[in-house]
């Protein structure tokens, strides 16, 4: 086994992670049968799920850092000239759009490539483009693994979402093209050592993005992807202007280099330099992320059909954007930027979990739990420890799983009921059991253990500990988190006994598989949460820091989570097999005395004039309290003023 | 007497359902709660809610509006379960048992266990019928 | 989906002894709609009084409610005396202020205790009922049984009251006054009874009167009436002024309550001084004939019994409005806008008794 | 040894628990000046509940309570094998968010509303617990239990004063007593019926109960950490709390769960973050 | 002090303060009423065998004052809860208890507000027995 | 309300030990009704005066049913009775199983509400 991983040669992988998706790409735009349409998404996810993990085994067993020219042709030359073909693919919209904003910004984005590409400074690259390490494995296989079991959903989804629209020409291909382009963007950015390259895969990812925002071409969907196309590029200005910057400073520009940097120790005064770029960086790292105050973009992205946002909110887009964050994160630990970011990013998950409780839209729900998750991500990365950042990666993993699964099901919800209310949610586990089912693990595993998120957020708590401030936050925030989830699995819990027993429920094979191997997925990898963790990331990690071990003995691997596990699934399988209630014992809810028939599905009581009403208990959204359009605007200014902050203490407070 | 029975017979929880009695009957059975007569000293707490009594006392002449709520109340409490019809009203309607709109007395609407006269019952009958009801729920 | 909570209060319910259901509608939890449904305790009784003698329906109407059935009977025997033309003996008269006073403050108590229940507070229900044992040993003592007491009747009263029992009397007020005077600052002064009364089931001045409120209620708003300015039985040799608070919200409730048991004490002390010696029952003549109003005070409020006879042995119609009956709609515009947990307190707080208001 | 304690855990510790229960039943009912139950009540109710016919609205609420009592010993043993507290209190609320899920799942006002206000009370709670146990690390660098155990620091205590009363706080909610009966409260007098507990009826309420017991036993365990030196006087100052908590219930009035969470979140996170101000302070 | 309320034997035949009004003028009367702050007490109805009369009853300063209405049976009585809200219990008891319909009461109970279906209707009336 | 909690705490409680001690009954009490027919004429007056309807009067089959789950306790029948057949014990009437009528036809016995002994 371990011979034919050597066997395939790195430049075939190569292909297949970022080449077969970009070709196929445009395959699928010229086929014209869904049959084959289905087939090479099919073909292409497993290829691509396989030469991640093929990849992974390579570089996990040699526990090499792999440094590639790819070869042929002058590739960085291709990438030059994609990118000003981006660019003035961007004019276009904006000129399309009518809107400034993004005009704006495609063009100071291309005033400033135009001059790092001609400008009079240039920086000779130490390495080749192509730089895989353990950071570059764990988000190819969450892009590929994650992002593939997506697009196999997408498949029954856009069938049955344009037999809902009654289109005449199906926009399918359009949309497999850019989900597949996407895929292929993201693995190439996140291979890629390169500064220019990462940027022109980025920027692949924006326009991705917006075309499948948009892809209904409805008002709606137009505006609120204009929005997302501008907001991700003021990151995108942000990003190049870190690349002038660096040039400017005749700094190296690939990744390798400058975190080489760190580790010499010699080179304190380029770290220094380096500061400004950096907070450019994370800055862009904070709209892709849809950090506080960028966080309108991702809500608005809701518009999209669900396998959109299970693509952007799982495995690509906003994974970017922390991912670039962390990239660089030893290069400015113990420095103001670094206790900053992690500021934003904790600002991020207490407002993000608050404004969630207040939402019963679920697709809002979810979007402003991302933002709250990744915002923890962020933090962790601020916090720059080693356990902080294998709890970020961790968290990274986990969330990626749990979020993709519960936008999927919720999906699937959508469709059957027609409704992305929590509140019409309510006794979903009576009419559809095993998708509820798969919900509720979907939820517990973003918050309790003994499941990956909960886990990664203790290490994440235990490295805020000698930051005060954030670990305040991430406590409350913690607790708020705990509010909006439970009350989401109670609606769907809340059933009335049924005396015609449990209804079956038929879902299509294609959401039932991917559905019940991402739940699976949750479970199994939570279960090998610890020696994942103790083998793979931490030793990763400190290797990245250049420290011997860890700084701190994370104490939270230190539980005997096998026995936790044990003893959860024993107590959950025990009553689920051994206790069933016979009819006779079910009774119906106390409703002072005056519920009608003992075995109606509606719960209705008598009352004024002998009339019967409809027991009815609304979820509470506390909208007094946790009003969006009141909060989100002190939450943008203040989160403004962070970034603000963020760009002072890189200049007072190194 | 095993020791479930003895549970049993120590730990009474008493469901309270008004039928339409006049309050008499209510304050009683309130003040049967009260420091004075304090019926927890046999265990005995006013749970208020069917799914969790042992003993449902039932006060009032039962007119027909409640006695669909009894019913709802009787059937909703688990086994094993006693009733205890307290006052007059209760056993029979009694000043009220011509009026128009009275049952005469509640164990037509539910099976009653114990009759505990008077008008209004006095708290030590009441405590009295409560334990020969939990005496006879032991001999079941 | 409709975004409002709608669920049942009752009719069984621990926080209501009495069954009453209330439709709630919430938001979150702050109720926005109220109605109440009544029905489950109606037993016909004013159509029963047309059917027994009028002698015998003073026992009916001692039993419309177990709490104030001395009240109820007063009422109605001055009813049937004004109709008869007879007058009461007045040592009859006072044995009924006493007997009336005795009830309102045994009443109150009961409200006070069922009040702390109400938001909660089990220690303080404990001590109010236990206060309250005292008042019910004099009941058993002086009339013979706890709780329908049976002593008033057509023409004066049923029972003395010896010297001994009226010595009992006056040491146990003196005892219950004590308790008062250590339970009440509690339940006035404390911050958590404050946190859940005060500013909670606030009516105005003028919707309390438009609304037909009674007794405690309306006197909480600062309208100073009280049926036995009237003066009926003693209470106009007595000397009598009602209580009054101006809030109109539940604390102010359940000061006036607090005020009116030591008045009721004071009360009882003043007519058992002045207490006259001689016969308590005027033997009545003839049929009633007529129409007439009688109302009394009741410990929840005005108490009103239209008669209308036609000189038989039956009554041709007893109406009777009780005074929850007239504090229902106050209720109904109370409780929008309050929260979920208030209910019971703004419940209580009208002192509800749906016997009476059905029955 | 380790075996030693998982039974004394298991065992032992609902035995004190409901004992600690009949007590808190009898001193109430002193305190309210009645004779009360006897000290053993708790035991009768328990085994009465088993031999109740089983009567459930749905199979959920099943899985809930055993969930739920697991959680609890679970949190236990780890506690008393020295483990993560971290840990410790998330499998805790692990348990306590399934027991609010059995609650949901029936559709009964009273038990939803009961739920909802459950999270509330969690929500109130959850961070004063967790800030307890930061500060033990920031004294022992640590959050192992058995790490503090054996480790040679003062008594928490004198460094951590906040977090008594914080823990009061936390137990005064736990065992909704008042003035924070406000999802479910001993006895049924109340809005909400039996709250959260309303539809559990039977074996599946007497699970629920002797979960109260193990997690009573829990909260004092978390009390008398404050004072690891001595684990005798650890055990008397969280007898102390217990019985504050039983004076406090007979001596207020319910108040409504706005008030609780301002409270707990203002007075309870201010003096936790107080104290641990300065502590980093004086480090 | 209020003055003792005299009982002359005279008076009693007939309740004091009583004035016979039409149906079609109640509803001003009784705004006159609500505009002159009187308090609504409560309203009795009677079965006099082949019309109903219906009282209403004011308060104004501890002193009553009445309307009276006569209502053949058959003939319906508009509500005056849209005056005085606190009439709609008692006008939904004396429609149902009674079986005169009364129109457009603001809370209408639909005849049942005391009686469940299935119990016979109007028990109050004259000519149902009276057990 | 502390002090008054711990005063509590510290005194006696207030609670009456029943049923192992009965309290003193008062004078006069209306407990239940008690029948005496050795002087008993059967005249029926305590069956008309009974506000409750709980007295029948057979007077030529010389037999008075007495329905104790009917009686009101209000003793009306005992001043009704010119013999003074008819007291007011002491004693609250007691619990039972089952609905029983007193009827005294020379002796009193009990019978079941249904009329089976």
């Amino acid at each position: 086994m371990s011979n034919f991983i050597y066997y395939v040669p790195l430049s075939i992988i190569l292909v297949a992670l970022i080449l077969a998706p970009l070709v196929f790409a445009f395959v699928i735009s010229i086929v014209r049968s869904d049959y084959l349409c289905s087939l090479i998404i099919i073909v292409i996810a497993a290829v691509l799920a396989i030469s991640s993990l093929i990849l992974f085994a390579r570089v996990t067993i040699t526990h090499q850092i792999i440094h590639y020219a790819p070869g042929l042709i002058d590739w960085n030359l291709l990438v030059t000239i994609a990118d000003f073909g981006l660019m003035a693919m961007f004019i276009r919209m904006g000129v399309r759009r009518k809107s400034v904003l993004i005009l704006v910004f495609a063009v100071i984005q291309t005033i400033i490539l135009a001059w790092v590409e001609f400008g009079p400074k240039h920086t000779e690259m130490a390495y080749p483009p192509i730089f895989i390490d353990w950071l570059s494995i764990v988000m190819t296989l969450i892009v590929s693994i994650v992002g593939s079991i997506v697009a196999i959903y997408s498949l029954p989804y856009m069938r049955e979402h344009e037999r809902h629209q009654n289109l005449t020409v199906s926009k399918q291909p359009q949309f497999f093209r850019t989900l597949l382009l996407f895929l292929g963007a993201m693995n190439g950015m996140v291979l890629s050592g390169n500064l220019l390259w990462i940027y022109f895969f980025w920027e692949i990812t924006t326009l991705c993005s917006f075309c499948l925002i948009s892809h209904d071409e409805t008002e709606e969907s137009l505006r609120y992807a204009t929005r997302a196309l501008w907001m991700n590029m003021v990151g995108g200005v942000g990003f190049i202007t870190g690349i002038a910057l660096i040039q400017l400073k005749n700094l190296p520009m690939d990744a390798s280099r400058l975190l080489q940097l760190v580790h010499t120790g010699n080179e304190a005064h380029l770290v220094a330099l380096l500061m400004l770029p950096m907070a450019c960086l994370c800055f862009a790292g904070f709209t892709k992320a849809a950090q506080m105050p960028f966080q309108s973009w991702l809500l608005g992205a809701m518009v999209a059909p669900t396998p959109v946002s299970a693509l952007l909110h799982s495995s690509t887009m906003v994974k970017a954007g922390v991912y670039l964050i962390i990239r660089f994160a030893p290069i400015f630990r113990h420095t103001g930027l670094s206790e900053m970011v992690a500021i934003v990013g904790a600002f991020s998950f207490i407002t993000g979990a608050m404004l969630a409780i207040g939402q019963s839209n679920a697709k809002k729900v979810l979007a402003y739990s991302t933002i709250s998750n990744l915002g923890l991500i962020i933090a962790c990365a601020g916090l720059n420890t080693p356990l902080a950042l294998a709890a970020a990666v961790m968290l990274i993993i986990f969330h990626a799983v749990s979020k993709g699964l519960l936008f999927m099901a919720t999906g699937v919800v959508d469709q059957s009921i027609h409704s992305k209310d929590i509140e019409d949610m309510q006794g979903l586990w009576a009419s559809m059991p095993l998708t509820s089912l798969i919900m509720v693990i979907g939820i517990l595993s973003m918050l309790l253990p003994p499941f990956g998120v909960l886990i990664a957020k203790l290490a994440a708590i235990e490295s805020s500990i000698q930051n005060p401030l954030v670990m305040a936050m991430l406590v409350i925030g913690s607790t708020l988190t705990v509010v909006f989830w439970t009350k989401w699995m109670g609606r769907m819990l809340a059933t009335n006994p049924r005396a015609d027993g449990r209804k079956r429920e038929s879902l299509p094979a294609l959401y039932a598989g991917t559905l019940a191997v991402l739940a699976s997925g949750a479970v199994i990898l939570s279960l090998f949460v610890k020696p994942i963790l103790e083998n793979l990331v931490l030793p990763a990690v400190a290797n990245y820091y250049n420290v011997a071990g860890m700084e701190m003995t994370p104490t939270v691997l230190s539980a005997p989570w096998l026995m936790i596990f044990l003893v959860i699934a024993l107590s959950v399988l025990a009553p689920t097999f051994f206790n069933h209630l016979r009819s006779s014992q079910i009774k119906p809810a106390y409703l002072c005395g005056e519920q009608i028939a003992s075995h109606s599905t509606t719960a209705q009581f008598l009352t004024v004039a002998d009339s019967a009403a409809e027991m009815t208990v609304r979820g509470y959204y506390f909208e007094k309290v946790t009003d969006e359009s009141v909060h989100v605007k002190w939450v943008t200014i203040v989160a403004t003023l962070l970034i603000v902050i963020l760009f002072g203490a890189v200049y007072l407070w190194k | 007497m095993n020791i479930l029975q003895k549970s049993r017979a120590k730990s009474p929880w008493i469901l309270h359902y008004d039928a339409g009695a006049c309050n008499g009957c209510d304050i009683e059975i309130l003040a049967c709660l009260t420091p004075v007569y304090d019926i927890e000293r046999f265990g005995m707490v006013n749970v208020g809610n069917p799914k969790h009594a042992d003993v449902l006392l039932v006060t009032g002449t039962c007119n027909k509006r409640s006695a669909r709520v009894l019913k709802n109340l009787y059937d909703q409490m688990p086994d094993p379960k006693v009733v205890v019809a307290v006052g007059a009203c209760a056993l029979s309607g009694g000043i009220f048992h011509e009026c128009y709109n009275v049952l005469q007395g509640v164990d037509g609407t539910v099976p009653v266990d114990v009759y505990v006269p008077g008008c209004a019952a006095r708290p030590e009958a009441i405590m009295e019928g409560v334990m020969m009801a939990l005496e006879k729920m032991n001999q079941r | 989906m409709s975004n409002r909570t709608v669920i049942p209060f009752g009719p069984q319910h621990p926080v209501l002894p009495e069954p009453i259901q209330l439709k709630l509608e919430l938001q979150d939890e702050t109720v926005v709609s109220a109605i109440p449904h009544i029905g489950y305790v109606h037993r016909g009784i004013e159509k029963a009084a047309e059917r027994m003698e009028y002698t015998q329906n003073v026992f009916l109407v001692e039993r419309v409610c177990g709490i104030c059935s001395f009240i109820h009977a007063l009422c109605y025997c001055q009813a049937i005396e004004q109709l008869q033309n007879i007058e009461a003996s007045p040592r009859a008269k006072y044995l009924r202020v006493i007997w009336s006073e005795l009830h309102r403050l045994h009443s109150h108590h009961l409200w006070l205790g069922l009040f702390a229940d109400a938001f909660g507070y089990e220690s303080l229900f404990m001590q109010f009922w236990r206060n309250r044992e005292m008042l019910m040993d004099i009941f058993d003592k002086t009339a013979g049984s706890r709780v329908i007491i049976s002593t008033c009747a057509i023409g004066g009263t049923r029972r003395d009251i010896s010297d001994v029992h009226l010595q009992e009397i006056l040491d146990t007020l003196d005892e219950v006054e004590k308790q008062l005077d250590k339970t009440l600052p509690v339940i006035l002064n404390d911050y958590t009874v404050k946190k859940r009364t005060v500013g909670i089931g606030k009516i105005t001045r003028e919707q309390a009167l438009e609304l037909g409120a009674a007794g405690p209620v309306l006197r909480a708003n600062g309208v100073a009436q009280d049926m036995r300015q009237l003066g009926y039985a003693a209470y106009g040799e007595l000397g009598f002024e009602p209580v009054t608070e101006n809030d109109g919200d539940c604390y102010a409730r359940a000061k006036v309550r607090a005020r009116e048991c030591y008045q009721s004490v004071e009360l009882v002390r003043k007519a058992i001084r002045q207490l006259p010696d001689g016969e308590i029952l005027t033997k009545p003549k003839g049929r009633p004939k007529g129409q007439v109003i009688s109302r009394v005070e009741q410990p929840r409020g005005e108490l009103l019994y239209f008669l209308s006879a036609d000189g038989t042995n039956r009554l041709d119609r007893l109406r009777i409005r009780t005074p929850t009956f007239a504090n229902v709609p106050p209720l109904v515009a109370m409780l929008p806008g309050c929260e979920l947990a208030d209910v019971p307190v703004i419940v209580l707080s009208i002192d509800p008794c749906i016997s009476c208001t059905e029955r | 040894m380790e075996i030693i304690n998982i039974f004394f855990v298991v065992v032992i510790a609902p035995v004190i628990g409901g004992l600690l229960f009949g007590l808190d039943r009898k001193l109430t009912a002193r305190l309210q000046k009645r004779m009360g139950p006897p000290i053993l009540q708790p035991f009768y109710d328990l085994i009465k509940l088993f031999g109740k016919g089983r009567i459930a609205a749905n199979q959920f609420q099943l899985i809930s309570v055993s969930v739920y009592i697991a959680c609890t010993i679970l949190s236990l043993i780890l506690l008393a094998t020295g483990q993560d507290l971290l840990v410790l209190l998330f499998v805790l609320a692990l348990g306590h968010i399934m027991l609010i899920l059995g609650g949901f799942s029936v559709r009964s006002p009273y038990s939803q509303i009961g739920s909802q206000r459950e999270i509330l009370q969690l929500m109130a709670y959850e961070p004063l617990l967790v800030f307890m146990v930061i500060g033990t690390y920031l004294k022992t660098g640590s959050f192992l239990v058995s790490n503090l155990m054996t480790g040679s620091y003062k008594p928490l205590l004198i460094s951590l004063p906040a977090f008594l009363l914080t823990q009061i706080i936390v137990m005064a909610i736990k065992l909704h007593k008042s003035p924070f009966d406000i999802s479910a409260s001993h006895h049924a007098h109340q809005e909400l019926v039996k709250g959260i507990y309303t539809e559990f009826s039977g074996a599946q309420l007497a699970l629920i109960e002797m979960a109260h017991w193990y997690e009573l036993i829990l909260l004092m365990g978390f009390i008398a950490l404050l004072w690891q030196t001595n684990l005798i006087i650890g055990g008397l100052i969280a007898f102390a709390c217990f019985l504050a908590v039983i004076l406090l219930d007979n001596i207020s009035a319910r108040l409504t769960w706005k008030w609780m969470i301002r409270f707990a979140w203002t007075f309870g996170v201010g003096i936790s973050v107080a104290n641990l101000t300065a502590i980093y302070i004086l480090r | 002090m209020m003055e003792t309320m005299e009982i002359k034997p005279q008076e009693i035949i007939d309740i004091p303060n009583i004035r016979d009004v039409d149906v079609s003028e109640l509803l001003d009367r009784v705004k006159k009423a609500a505009d002159e702050k009187r308090r609504f007490v409560t309203m009795t109805a009677l079965d006099r065998g082949d019309h109903f009369e219906v009282l209403y009853h004011f308060d104004r300063d501890l002193h009553l004052e009445h309307l009276r209405v006569r209502v053949p049976k058959g003939q319906t009585l508009p509500s005056i809860s849209s005056v005085y809200l606190a009439a709609f219990l008692v006008e939904n008891e004396i429609k149902e208890l009674f079986g005169l319909e009364i129109t457009d009461i603001a809370i209408d109970y639909q005849n049942h507000l005391y009686l469940i279906e299935g119990v016979e209707p109007a028990p109050m009336a004259k000519d149902k027995p009276l057990e | 309300m502390i002090n008054n909690v711990l005063s509590n705490l510290f005194s006696k409680p207030a609670t009456r030990d029943f049923p192992a001690k009965m309290r003193e009954i008062a004078e006069n009490v209306r407990g239940s009704v008690e029948f005496n027919t050795e002087n008993c004429v059967y005249c029926g007056a305590c069956a008309l005066k009974c506000p409750a309807n709980a007295i029948e009067v057979d007077r030529p089959a010389k037999k008075v049913t007495f329905d104790l789950y009917k009686c009101v306790a209000c003793a009306c029948c005992a001043e009704a009775c010119r013999k003074g057949c008819i007291q007011m014990a002491k004693q609250y009437a007691h619990p039972s199983y089952r609905k029983m009528d007193v009827v005294f036809q020379g002796e009193p016995l009990l019978t079941d509400a249904n009329g089976d002994s």
